[in-house]
């Protein structure tokens, strides 16, 4: 537990994981915090913060901002932490098959990665959402669709890397089978920067839904951060409350997630930590 | 009234409307109106496309015989006088002598029975099927053009407007395929102003024709069509002046107070009597529990309207009690009304069986969100908390405009909202949603909620033949009984659109296509 | 070593390239079509639809206008052969070749990516490595702070906070658009007029990069420095201007050019938010319009035309990374 | 010069009870306490220890160039007479490369990779030389200093980047580097540790001819007492951070008075060849042939890829309880060789019989069953145990992968830790709480775990302290009389080749040029590659001839 106590010395990552603890407070706490349904028209159209009851003000349809943050962590974290997590499985699988048996299977799995990385995500995540019309499932999918390569190139690389030390071949001399050697010993030593990384994908995430959800590509029964921000551009003179707060809300939680990963970076795998950006 | 009389009185109507051609001199000539455009249309031949933009950019290039005032009375265009045989089958329009294209060519009425009867036909779906009612179409000298129909069919004389029935030059399309024409890009009309430069993403810049048949016209020196997107910013370029004219949805509803009480400007919201938007909630009446008349009246209790006119489009429209716009001819509002009651509501659901389950919920409905913008999405998500308040689960599916126009033509859904224009004439633009004849699969726009009733059939028919205006009044005021007791689709509102404009600019509207008009008549003061 | 070795061997890498970008162009085009393919919704009904009302005869033509009545296969190798001759197709929504579509908004995106591109490298690599020169002090501290938050910030959301600090509130900058239209500038005017609804777009597009090509240019600056030949270099005597200059930033530079090349392809996606909240007229804006109304032949267009920019931005890079390395000229491309 | 505690006037670097703090949360107070030596012109002074001895801690602080954090609390440096303390940032510059230079252990990292040769060493001279001279000046200068450190052509030397250098050529640029500017003191951390000996030889007789040309003080810092032996005037002997002895190469080297030091020169293999029978069966045990491997490594797009033969038709036999030890160069494939022994490298061609088993044509379960005859040892005792795994498991699993109860795995892997001098309570622990000779005891236990009938000790040793390396390979030789095992033992290190083998094979590219007993090798090599290999043992002439007495000028 070495890693734990150096964590907690750790300055920044202690502040995105604060931060990451509120936001996860106010997500499973928000219908308690407001029981109402985000989406209720309760008060006047264009309330300023504060008045009315409403500390973050009202939206064009007189819907509270502030249900509407409360309610939107939920999705953005549901999303953000699904389609990392969506990402991981076949990063991780790709990665894994490709590092380990190397060869032709390598070559193949590895053009397609590059293939998948030289196309603008985002503007694949457009047309992955469009074509299949948007819901929470297609939204998870296409975001983990769009985000794998990286922890396939990841993964691939600490298998290759590990494969090749010692300890692999001398498992594989002990005569232990290719099952055991994967996941009893590459895998477990692979695993840190990985989880590293799958923490880092999910502030990425949350940003990809925000931009998919602003550009109306949302699931539109969910009131997420980016579809509040959408819905507030075009009022931006009569009420900028409507797309300041939401958009803090996503700063804040992709900073938190950011800080906490970087510390977990520096903790488990300084190695890695020092190449990243 | 005889024929001559009949003609005389024509004349002089149009002698009376202010913007007749013998309205001479006196305005100033020159100057520049900056416009919007929004979104940008795919091309300018009004021929070819038939969408809000292209319309309104396209009526400024292309003209038609007629046009029609804030009544929807017909006006000259481009005919100086028509007269209409008393069978109601021939109709025969004279046109104004030297008019030209915008390359220089004359304009004769050769150029119109071919614009009619071989592009219309072929590229215009609603002309097509105007022109189906025409037997034939002959062109005996230059300036005169006849139309002979199968059968009477009362508001033919609705069907000349310049969105309708644009005329093209027979030189330019005279044996090529339409659509693919080079020459479409050049966009030659004979309208008041001709394509200088379309710099796509941009702007649309239209300069004046000087070869423009009526005199003076037009006093503008050119309009700029912008197209921006993002609709703070077109509202920011009203603001600031960049621009000096907007029209139909180019700044959202919520903006239209601030701009009423801005003192350079005019606001209207004439200029949309011949469209008449139309809105409502549609419901795919194939489908349960919109099968059951009793539901579909409780979803017409459960919406609040006025709180929808308040909330989502900010005032800018009117409630609707029918299938007719209070704007439209033959409207009556002598009709059953559904005020806004949850509990009127929850006791026809529970009359007809629709208990909550265990969840509470009593039904959950997929409500297809149509893609043309946010007040589509606010209006969803307002019938959405509508719904709620009786137990009924709206569900919103997103979807791009394909995904839309395939589900609704194609029946694929369960509710959706939906705006049609009335067109001047229930004929024309009412009709078409509840007649059993018009169930195509496929086609949107259509009767694509499946709503049938042979009665309504009879009674829409009649009133399309009928030539007595007494006797059509009498048909589409029983046929509005019977629709608003059955409730095919749940009526909302009649939008509002508004119109903006710098008061220094005259003349902006002056008929009942409003924005979509020539412009040949506006001038800056 | 030689001059005509070296660019003997740059211009094998160039062939290299292109044939490379063909292999992937052709794979694109394919899983594009396929994509497309696979999306529910009739390409003809929407055309149609449009309009006001379809009927089945212009759907008809519009489908045998298209092919869409052949085989998938069918229009699979139509398709691909067309790409090949450069024919990226027509896109009857338009009415007009895509190829035309896409060339005239070209420009602008270009405009503003490469602006974009090159200020985030340019500003991001200086003050990431300034900051790695003074790890551990407060003006590093602030920096990497600032960068943070930078790389937490949406990207569109940015732009829009722009817009509200200094076209509605402050009113300095036009809040939308390329240039102003219609006003009849002068060429130099014009290039300013240009510049001046360039800032917006371009700061919120490269704010992102900034902070990543500085946060890496940081950590690289602090790795460089503790290697050996920075101890050799201190070794021979040589002040700390000459030892930043000569020794460390060059060796720094090389991974920042990496994910620089590898950052192209976000840095396009990132236009296309960007070009929809300033409303410029380019690509990104394109393609949003061309996904809502289902425009095929235009979706295969940009996505094939974004990926040879991307490519192209690689190819530079990469470049530039042999010229900044000598050890890749000679090893594996 | 021949009493070392005196303090010479005319010594170019004296260090005085220096003393050097680390920081806080480190092993221990003081990197380097209280020492003090100095060295005079034209003499050569070794400064030896072990890892962690504080050795490179000195040579670091005397041109002021530790790292963050560390320190010089007390004593004092002088270079040239000058205290570096007292000195400002341009007159330490001027020093640093002037009069004091240094050159560093790994020549590779060392260069900047990004730089031409010649513009590095140009450098030098531009920020040196007041004034400036010419270009052309320069460009001289730097072909003449290339030709001095013996480097051919170089004009075209001048214009290549490091990575396009060998080892001893990189180094090579290195000392012109740090001799461009005649310095008085040249400071080398342990310069020749990553190189083959052949070049080890090599450079240090560059070093030493350069010193006597310019008459420099030179301090190397080794841990090889056969560096010292060849070259020291001098010796200085580390070991945590203190001076345990001080004095003249014979006076130290032959007698010791610290046992520390004796302990430490004892375990130096003294390529002394131990006479052993040795005993030949009839059928060897392990029997290869013709093994051939060619490496083909891809150099991008359109260009052939580089061949690299590793293994050109070598044969061997290995009878029981016999070992063999595999020597040469880095690059003489004796570690592909090794390795395509255990099957972890697959040959392009040959035969690897062990028994009457063919292992090059076995797959799957098959090999999975051979391997248990045949066990490897690798050289870094770092990387060849799973972090994650605890050694008892890592010892227990290979049996049990064989169908052994974990129990009984478990109990027989406490054995074998405790045969190979390790607590049984080892089993417990975690590789990171060992050092490095008790984590190659724990693969050793993990080798024999299996019973195998022959076992590969790849560089086992080399990684290891010499203190620490003489009792790992006293061990392997206990456990080979013990389980009567073959080993095939592969080394870059003649030295304990001569101690543990019978026989020997020599490699060269990948073909073996030479092979034998032991005693014949050693005694009288055949070929004159092996000669060379055996000339360049460090410190072979001191150590063999009690009464070699060091004549400094043999060396030239």
């Amino acid at each position: 537990m070495d890693a734990v106590k150096a964590f907690l010395r750790h300055p920044s990552g202690m502040a995105g994981f604060v931060l990451l603890i509120i936001v996860l407070i106010v997500a499973i706490t928000a219908p308690v915090l407001f029981p109402v349904s985000p989406w209720e028209m309760s008060g006047t159209p264009f309330t300023p913060p504060g008045e009315d009851g409403m500390w973050l003000g009202g939206d064009t349809l007189g819907r509270d901002v502030a249900a509407g943050v409360a309610h939107g962590a939920r999705v953005s974290l549901l999303i953000g932490i699904a389609s990392a997590l969506a990402a991981m499985t076949i990063g991780v699988m790709i990665g894994a098959i490709s590092g380990y048996f190397g060869g032709k299977v390598d070559l193949v799995l590895m053009r397609v990665t590059e293939l998948f990385q030289t196309v603008p995500a985002f503007i694949l995540a457009i047309l992955l959402v469009a074509t299949f019309s948007p819901s929470l499932l297609t939204i998870i999918l296409t975001i983990g669709a769009v985000s794998w390569p990286p922890l396939a190139r990841l993964t691939r690389a600490e298998f290759l890397r590990l494969r090749g030390r010692e300890f692999v071949e001398a498992a594989l001399c002990q005569g232990e089978s290719t099952a055991r050697i994967v996941l009893g010993h590459i895998l477990p030593n692979a695993i840190s920067p990985i989880l590293v990384v799958v923490s880092l994908t999910v502030a990425t995430a949350i940003l990809l839904e925000s931009a998919l959800s602003f550009m109306g590509l949302g699931d539109p029964n969910l009131m997420s951060w980016g579809f509040m921000i959408g819905a507030g551009r075009t009022v931006i003179r009569q009420a900028w409350w409507m797309s300041v707060f939401p958009g803090l809300a996503i700063l804040v939680t992709v900073l938190a997630i950011n800080l906490f990963g970087e510390g977990l970076s520096d903790v488990l795998n300084p190695r890695v930590s020092r190449r990243r950006a | 009234m005889n024929r001559r009389e009949f003609t005389a009185a024509m004349l002089a109507a149009s002698a009376a409307i202010p913007l007749g051609i013998t309205r001479a001199a006196g305005q100033p000539k020159g100057g520049t109106l900056n416009t919007i455009i929004q979104p940008e249309p795919p091309i300018l031949v009004t021929a070819f496309n038939q969408q809000q933009p292209t319309l309104t950019l396209g009526g400024k290039i292309y003209e038609s015989l007629l046009k029609y005032g804030a009544d929807l009375k017909p006006l000259p265009g481009m005919a100086q006088s028509w007269e209409v045989s008393p069978d109601g089958l021939t109709y025969t329009f004279k046109l104004f002598p030297g008019i030209t294209f915008h390359d220089g060519k004359p304009m004769t009425s050769e150029d119109v029975v071919f614009s009619c009867m071989k592009v219309l036909t072929e590229t215009h779906p609603r002309a097509r099927q105007n022109f189906a009612r025409v037997a034939s179409a002959e062109a005996p000298d230059p300036l005169t053009v006849v139309f002979k129909l199968k059968q009477p069919f009362a508001p033919f004389l609705g069907c000349f407007d310049c969105t309708s029935a644009p005329i093209v030059p027979k030189h330019i399309y005279e044996g090529t395929e339409f659509r693919k024409n080079p020459m479409n890009d050049k966009a030659i009309g004979t309208g008041p102003f001709k394509l200088k430069e379309w710099v796509r993403g941009s702007h649309v810049h239209l300069v004046r024709h000087d070869g423009y048949y009526r005199k003076d016209q037009p006093y503008l020196d050119e309009i700029i069509y912008r197209i921006i997107p993002d609709s703070a910013s077109r509202a920011l370029a009203l603001e600031n002046g960049t621009v000096q004219l907007v029209q139909w949805s180019d700044v959202e509803f919520f903006d239209v107070q601030r701009f009423k009480s801005q003192k350079n400007l005019a606001y209207t919201t004439k200029g949309y009597e011949y469209f008449a938007p139309h809105q409502w909630l549609e419901m795919n009446n194939r489908v349960a529990p919109m099968n059951d008349k009793r539901f579909r009246q409780a979803v017409m209790h459960l919406i609040d309207r006025d709180a929808m006119n308040k909330r989502v489009y900010f005032g800018n429209a009117k409630v609707a009690t029918g299938p007719i716009s209070s704007k439209t001819k033959f409207y009556d509002p002598k009709v059953k009304r559904y005020d806004f009651s949850v509990e009127k509501a929850i006791t026809l659901l529970d009359e007809m069986g629709l208990k909550p389950g265990a969840n509470g919920k009593r039904a959950e409905i997929k409500y297809l969100v149509p893609p043309y913008g946010e007040v589509y999405q606010r209006a969803g998500e307002f019938f959405r908390q509508s719904f709620s308040k009786a137990g009924i689960d709206l569900v919103l599916v997103g979807t791009d405009m394909a995904g839309w126009a395939d589900k609704v033509g194609n029946w694929d859904y369960e509710m959706t909202q939906n705006l049609l224009y009335q067109l001047g004439d229930p004929a024309l633009g009412v009709a078409r949603t509840y007649i059993s004849s018009n169930i195509k699969k496929g086609i949107l726009f259509s009767n694509t909620q499946g709503y049938s009733n042979p009665e309504v059939d009879r009674l829409f028919e009649e009133a399309a033949v009928a030539l007595d205006e007494a006797k059509r009044q009498e048909l589409y005021s029983k046929v509005q009984q019977i629709l608003v007791e059955e409730v095919p689709v749940a009526w909302t509102l009649e939008l509002e659109y508004p119109i903006i404009y710098d008061k220094a600019f005259k003349e902006i509207v002056t008929t009942g296509i409003g924005s979509h008009e020539t412009f040949g008549s506006v001038y800056k003061s | 070593m030689t001059g005509t070795r070296s660019t003997a061997r740059i211009g094998l890498l160039v062939a290299a390239w292109i044939v490379r970008l063909v292999a992937i162009i052709l794979v694109i085009a394919t899983f594009n079509f396929v994509l497309v393919r696979a999306a529910p919704g009739d390409p003809a009904m929407v055309m149609a639809g449009q309009s006001g009302a379809a009927d089945p005869k212009i759907l008809d033509d519009l489908r045998k206008e298209y092919g869409l009545d052949k085989p998938y296969l069918v229009q699979l190798g139509t398709h691909l052969a067309r790409v090949l001759t450069l024919d990226l197709g027509y896109s009857y929504r338009q009415r007009r070749p895509v190829l035309d579509l896409i060339l005239e908004r070209l420009p602008a995106t270009l405009l503003l990516t490469l602006t974009a591109f090159c200020l985030a490298l340019l500003i991001g690599t200086t003050l990431g490595a300034l900051a790695g020169l003074v790890a551990g002090s407060i003006a590093d501290t602030v920096f990497t702070v600032l960068s943070l938050l930078l790389y937490a910030t949406p990207v569109f959301w940015l732009g829009l906070m722009l817009v509200l600090v200094f076209s509605v509130t402050l009113g300095w900058l036009p809040p939308f658009g390329y240039e102003t239209i219609n006003a009849k500038h002068t060429a130099i005017e014009r290039i300013f007029d240009i510049m001046k609804h360039m800032i917006m777009p371009v700061i919120s597009l490269a704010a992102i990069y900034l902070a990543i090509y500085a946060r890496l240019m940081r950590s690289s600056i602090i790795e460089v420095s503790h290697q050996d030949f920075i101890k050799t270099a201190r070794a021979k005597g040589l002040a700390r201007p000459r030892i930043v200059v000569s020794h460390m930033l060059r060796n720094a530079l090389v991974p920042v050019v990496t994910v620089a090349g590898m950052q192209a392809g976000a840095l396009v996606g990132g236009a296309v938010v960007i070009e929809t909240v300033f409303a410029w007229p380019g690509l990104g804006r394109l393609t949003f319009e061309a996904v809502l109304q289902r425009d095929y032949p235009v979706l295969l267009g940009i996505f094939l035309i974004l990926s040879v920019i991307v490519i192209a931005l690689n190819l530079v890079t990469d470049l530039i990374y042999r010229l900044i390395d000598p050890r890749m000229t000679t090893e594996a491309a | 010069m021949t009493n070392p505690s005196v303090q010479d006037k005319a010594s170019v670097l004296s260090v005085e009870k220096l003393s050097i703090a680390l920081p806080e949360g480190g092993d221990r107070p003081f990197a380097v306490e209280d020492v003090s030596f100095a060295i005079g012109r034209n003499e050569v002074v070794c400064l030896v220890g072990e890892s962690g001895s504080g050795k490179s801690m000195i040579a670091h602080a005397i041109l002021s160039l530790l790292p963050k954090g560390v320190d010089i609390v007390s004593g004092a440096v002088k270079v040239v007479g000058q205290d570096t303390a007292a000195l400002d940032r341009r007159a330490l510059r001027r020093l640093r490369g002037g009069k004091a230079a240094m050159i560093f252990q790994e020549p590779l990292s060392s260069l900047n990779p990004l730089k031409r040769v010649g513009e590095q060493i140009e450098e030098t001279i531009l920020t040196h030389q007041q004034p400036v001279p010419p270009a052309a000046a320069i460009k001289a200068r730097v072909q003449e200093l290339l030709t001095q450190v013996g480097l051919p052509n170089p004009s075209l030397l001048a214009n290549s980047y490091p990575f396009e250098l060998s080892g001893g050529q990189r180094q090579r640029v290195m000392i012109a580097i740090a001799t461009a500017n005649q310095p008085e003191l040249l400071i080398a951390d342990e310069p020749t540790t990553a190189l083959d000996v052949t070049t080890q030889r090599q450079i240090l007789r560059l070093i030493d001819d350069l010193r006597r040309e310019r008459g420099m003080g030179v301090l190397l810092i080794t841990h090889d007492f056969g560096v010292v032996a060849d070259v020291a005037d001098r010796v200085v002997v580390l070991r945590h951070g203190k001076v345990v002895e001080h004095g003249s190469v014979e006076q130290v080297l032959r007698n010791p008075r610290d046992p520390y030091t004796r302990e430490l020169i004892d375990a130096v293999p003294k390529a002394h060849v131990k006479s052993r029978e040795s005993a030949s069966h009839a059928t060897p045990l392990l029997d290869v042939v013709e093994l051939r491997k060619t490496f083909r490594v891809k150099r991008g797009w359109l260009q052939p890829p580089r061949e690299v033969v590793a293994a050109d038709g070598i044969s061997l036999t290995l009878h029981q309880g016999e070992t063999l030890a595999v020597v040469g160069e880095s690059g003489s494939g004796k570690s592909t060789l090794g390795r395509m022994i255990m099957r972890l490298t697959e040959p392009d061609s040959g035969a690897i019989r062990l028994g009457d088993q063919d292992l090059r044509l076995l797959r799957g379960e098959a090999l999975r069953q051979a391997r248990r005859g045949l066990q490897i040892i690798f050289q870094d005792p770092f990387s060849s145990l799973d972090p994650r795994q605890k050694v008892g498991d890592a010892v227990a699993r290979g049996p049990m992968a064989y169908g052994t109860a974990r129990d009984e795995a478990m109990a027989q892997a406490r054995q074998l830790l405790a045969r190979v001098g390790l607590t049984p309570s080892a089993a417990d622990r975690y590789p990171h709480e060992f050092s490095g000779g008790q984590r190659q005891r724990i693969c050793i236990a993990r080798a024999l775990a299996l019973r195998p009938k022959v076992l590969i000790a790849d560089e086992a040793v080399s990684a290891l302290d010499v203190s620490v390396q003489a009792q790992v390979l006293a061990l392997l030789a206990e456990l080979r009389r013990e389980m009567q095992l073959a080993m095939i033992f592969i080394t870059h290190d003649l030295r304990i080749a001569a101690e543990i083998a019978d026989r020997v094979i020599v490699l060269q590219h990948g073909r073996i040029v030479e092979e034998g007993p032991t005693a014949a090798v050693f005694t009288n090599p055949r070929e004159a590659y092996t000669r060379d290999l055996l000339d360049a043992i460090p410190g072979r002439r001191f150590f063999d001839q009690p009464n070699f007495a060091r004549q400094r000028e043999a060396l030239a």
